[in-house]
């Protein structure tokens, strides 16, 4: 049960905090179709957040709501990939995280559909689409602006750089991964890592941008263990039901 | 009057809906353009003072309400630059106007979010006020804006409700969540009651724009209007409007409350209000950030159909 | 005592944040002397929050200490200057932003001197020669930066052409203020306006910088109407007590 | 050897200071700029971790007592410049070098600062082990490393109390604030002990720099030293060193305990590490954003001095 409790938080803390980062932008996005892109993505994040917490709350069994599993947690109880907190950056640079991120999330909601916990394949039944449309907006996007200008073209594969030490965390196998592998309750994370990288691969080509060697992988997210942002995103995202405790809103 | 205003003229007090190909008087024509990309503006900076309680909004219901609430309103700043376009201008050119200054936006939104009640409040009193100016814009003679608004004002009503619905859990809730609903009302109240303009007496263009029904109601009807809606609501949320002239007038059926600062509306619609500088200034940042962006699509789109016309050649 | 209460936290409110605004700069600054120039600037300011928080809370009566006065109020019940609270921007905004605060913190303590209250002179006293030294600093710096080249004039004008309209809360009259000066406690804002005025004056002519013309002015943090950012500021400032309430630390 | 060195190793030898005048070898003069730049970038890169907590430090004190810390360590940085200086470096050289990459820093300074009670594990270990390796430092013989070095361990001895202090309060608080402190110990344990560097047979560098008295004691030496100070402490915490191996040995009147992964210290060296990328990189961005500021200064210092000169020549 804790093992797929810590699977549920997985998937809802990607979502939330990835969604939190999204809607940062609110207002500030270079086209109005991309402020209203971003904020639907982020509402679609936060709906799946509420779906995987709530599960997750039910699988706990203690009483803990989707809400508090998202606001009365600290930053070392949060189990989301390093990727999804990165800082925004320019806007390139949060397109390419969203297409690395939304690939990577794509093919995991897929192997997700065959669950042998039913819920969990529910879920992923339900957000697979509106994931499937993610993928289908970021990577058109890369795309484009891969493929634009110059300057364009520079500030995605800066993105694509900077971002790229994230994405080995994707496919490591952490402690519980085997137990939900072996009873078919989730794939081991290294089962997607092939039509991940393919995927990548052909998109990356498509925008004529450079796929970097796979150097150092930065790690420890699905573990607790951060990056120093993710502490001033909580102080954020949190304050107001740590300010005001017990309060209904 | 030349015969083909007079014909003009003759539609529109038909209520016939005028459409983007056909002729209309430039004075029409120009009036739109300015109420309808003043309107699209305020949509789309409208943004910011909401999108400032996003990543804080209290739950994730909350949060993903808030979420699709700015988006529906960058979708209203869409339809209404579409609108705009029909006659005769390009959004680039009202984005230029707006980040020059010329053209304006919607004085409410240069006041700050400072708490969570703002979000209801603003749902609540600015949607509110919005609505009330809107509603009969669904009737106004110019077909694409008329069509625009029955859009609006239905996903409007929704987030007035939202906004109510905020209010009402906060102040079925501490002292201090009361504390903050009563101050958020403070600080908006009087915003909201000029969001209607100046007094009939000094506003200038309605005539005109009434008998072309573009406006359809006097500022201070509407004003009266909102303010015998809103008070019972109040009442009902168990606070106090902060107008010591309040009071409620059986003869005319109706409130009679104390005259906005109007000095403090034309204040900052001059420029010199809490944040217009920010405002402004994020629009033109994430205009000039964002230049880049726009310049890789248009260029993408180039090589795209060049490729295809080389294509095409080939075959 | 109410009234002195709101005194007190309008001098702590100020320091604190003001203090937590040079802090963001620590190890980002532009030259070595002066990391350790904000660094120890803050620290005073964070000292004399101390004394100002243990004063009011003394005068309250409640029970609270300095640190729940620093760390369990929500935005709404900050006193400070809406100046000490603008965001950071460049290095230049920042010194120009502790210059208008200097010569206003200066001023006032020395006003604080004669002060009928003896607690208040009597930290009045403590502080002045750090304030002192603080606007001695920040003063040589606006002036050398003013006529240094045409990049640090044009950003010191920039800087000061942005801030000004948030110095005239300084000296507007709020409604403790007039009893506070009738029982001799704290001067009356508008008594150091003058002497403010002809001390940036001077300044600002040594240093080729243009004063701006008095126009608007923003309002309203002595009432509790503050900015968008002092959100912000206390939602990372108070995060540890709001997440862990009661612990000691 | 030439007579001149031969002197030089004598005086050396007789424990006499070296200054910087005087004559002296150039690997002498080259290892001592490597190994004091070195220290001085560390104590400078070394503020951006627990810059990090300043602004969410818990408590009014704990905030001044974490500034004043971090302000004492940008004035070892600067002591340690100076220190250079005499060897005729410049700063703008050595910060050349560090933000080039060809410089380094301690690596333990590109691991995060994950909770507050890293705050205290800093302190605690990472000064720990840091003062463990300069207090034989004090006795060095370069004259100006061997000051800066008395003034900086005086401090550094102060700052590791502060460190040990925060996590007494800590282990003796809630449940929460217990498991902070084990994970942080968990997470700094063995970069911790890293910092004495590789193990005696992998370390190059070592036999001459003894014999320069520029380094005292071997690295598994001071770390052993480190190891045996620091267990008693832990376990007075409560806490558990997140080492299997660890056991006390009685024959050699010091622990055992087990190999740190070395692979680690060499891919955090070679720029593989959590926070290189970020820590640099902030260092070149303040770096480079600060270049008006610098060139002002030296802008108004040039006009000074001819202002002067001008009033000079006048009178």
């Amino acid at each position: 049960r804790h093992t797929l409790f810590e699977f549920l938080l997985r998937m809802g803390d990607n979502t939330l905090i990835l969604g939190h980062r999204l809607s940062e932008w609110c207002g500030h996005a270079p086209a109005l179709e991309e402020d209203i892109a971003l904020a639907n993505t982020a509402l679609d994040l936060i709906g799946q957040t509420q779906l995987w917490f709530g599960l997750a709350g039910e699988v706990e069994n203690k009483g803990r709501s989707a809400d508090d599993l998202a606001y009365l947690r600290d930053a070392y109880e949060f189990r989301n990939l390093l990727l999804a907190e990165r800082p925004n950056g320019d806007f390139g640079k949060t397109l390419m995280r969203q297409f690395l991120f939304d690939a990577w999330h794509y093919l995991c909601l897929q192997a997700l559909l065959g669950s042998s916990d039913r819920r969990i394949a529910a879920i992923a039944e339900k957000v697979s689409k509106e994931v499937a449309y993610h993928l289908e907006r970021s990577r058109d996007l890369v795309i484009r602006l891969g493929d634009g200008t110059a300057e364009s073209h520079a500030r995605m594969q800066a993105g694509l750089d900077d971002l790229w030490p994230y994405t080995g965390e994707m496919f490591i196998e952490e402690a519980p991964d085997a137990a939900l592998a072996a009873a078919s309750v989730a794939p081991e994370p290294s089962s997607i890592k092939a039509e991940w990288h393919s995927l990548v691969a052909e998109t990356l080509s498509e925008a004529t941008l450079k796929k970097p060697a796979d150097g150092y992988m930065h790690k420890g997210g699905r573990r607790g263990i951060h990056t120093e942002h993710l502490g001033y995103v909580l102080a954020e995202l949190q304050f107001l039901q740590r300010a005001y405790p017990g309060a209904t809103w | 009057m030349a015969p083909e205003e007079r014909a003009f003229q003759e539609r529109v007090d038909a209520g016939q809906k005028i459409e983007p190909k056909e002729w209309m008087p430039e004075g029409y024509r120009k009036t739109l353009i300015r109420q309808i990309s003043q309107h699209a503006h305020s949509e789309i900076v409208g943004q910011l003072p909401e999108g400032n309680w996003i990543t804080r909004a209290p739950t994730l219901e909350r949060k993903a309400i808030l979420l699709a609430k700015v988006q529906d309103e960058a979708g209203h700043g869409l339809y209404l630059y579409c609108a705009a376009e029909t006659l005769g201008v390009s959004r680039d050119e009202l984005y230029a106007q707006l980040h020059s200054g010329k053209a304006k936006y919607s004085s409410i939104f240069n006041y700050p979010t400072l708490t969570w009640a703002d979000i209801g409040v603003i749902g609540w009193l600015v949607d509110g006020a919005a609505i009330m100016n809107q509603v009969p814009l669904q009737r106004c003679s110019y077909g694409p804006y008329s069509r625009a608004m029955i859009r609006i004002c239905k996903e409007e009503s929704f987030h007035q409700r939202q906004g109510y619905d905020i209010l009402m859990k906060m102040v079925e809730g501490t002292p201090a969540q009361r504390a903050m609903v009563q101050d958020a009302l403070n600080r908006w109240w009087w915003p909201s009651l000029m969001m209607f303009g100046p007094s009939d007496d000094a506003s200038v263009h309605s005539a005109q724009s009434m008998a072309w029904r573009i406006k359809q109601n006097s500022n201070d009807e509407l004003r009266q209007k909102f303010v015998d809606q809103t008070v019972p609501q109040a009442e009902y949320l168990g606070l106090t409007i902060p107008d010591p002239e309040l009071k409620w007038n059986g003869e005319k059926g109706g409130y009679d409350f104390g005259e906005p600062d109007w000095n403090e509306l034309f204040e900052v619609i001059a420029g010199n209000g809490p944040c217009n500088s920010e405002r402004l200034g994020a629009r033109r940042n994430a205009w000039e950030d964002g230049a880049w962006f726009r310049n890789g699509l248009t260029a993408y789109a180039e090589k795209s159909a060049a490729r295809g016309a080389a294509s095409m050649a080939a075959e």
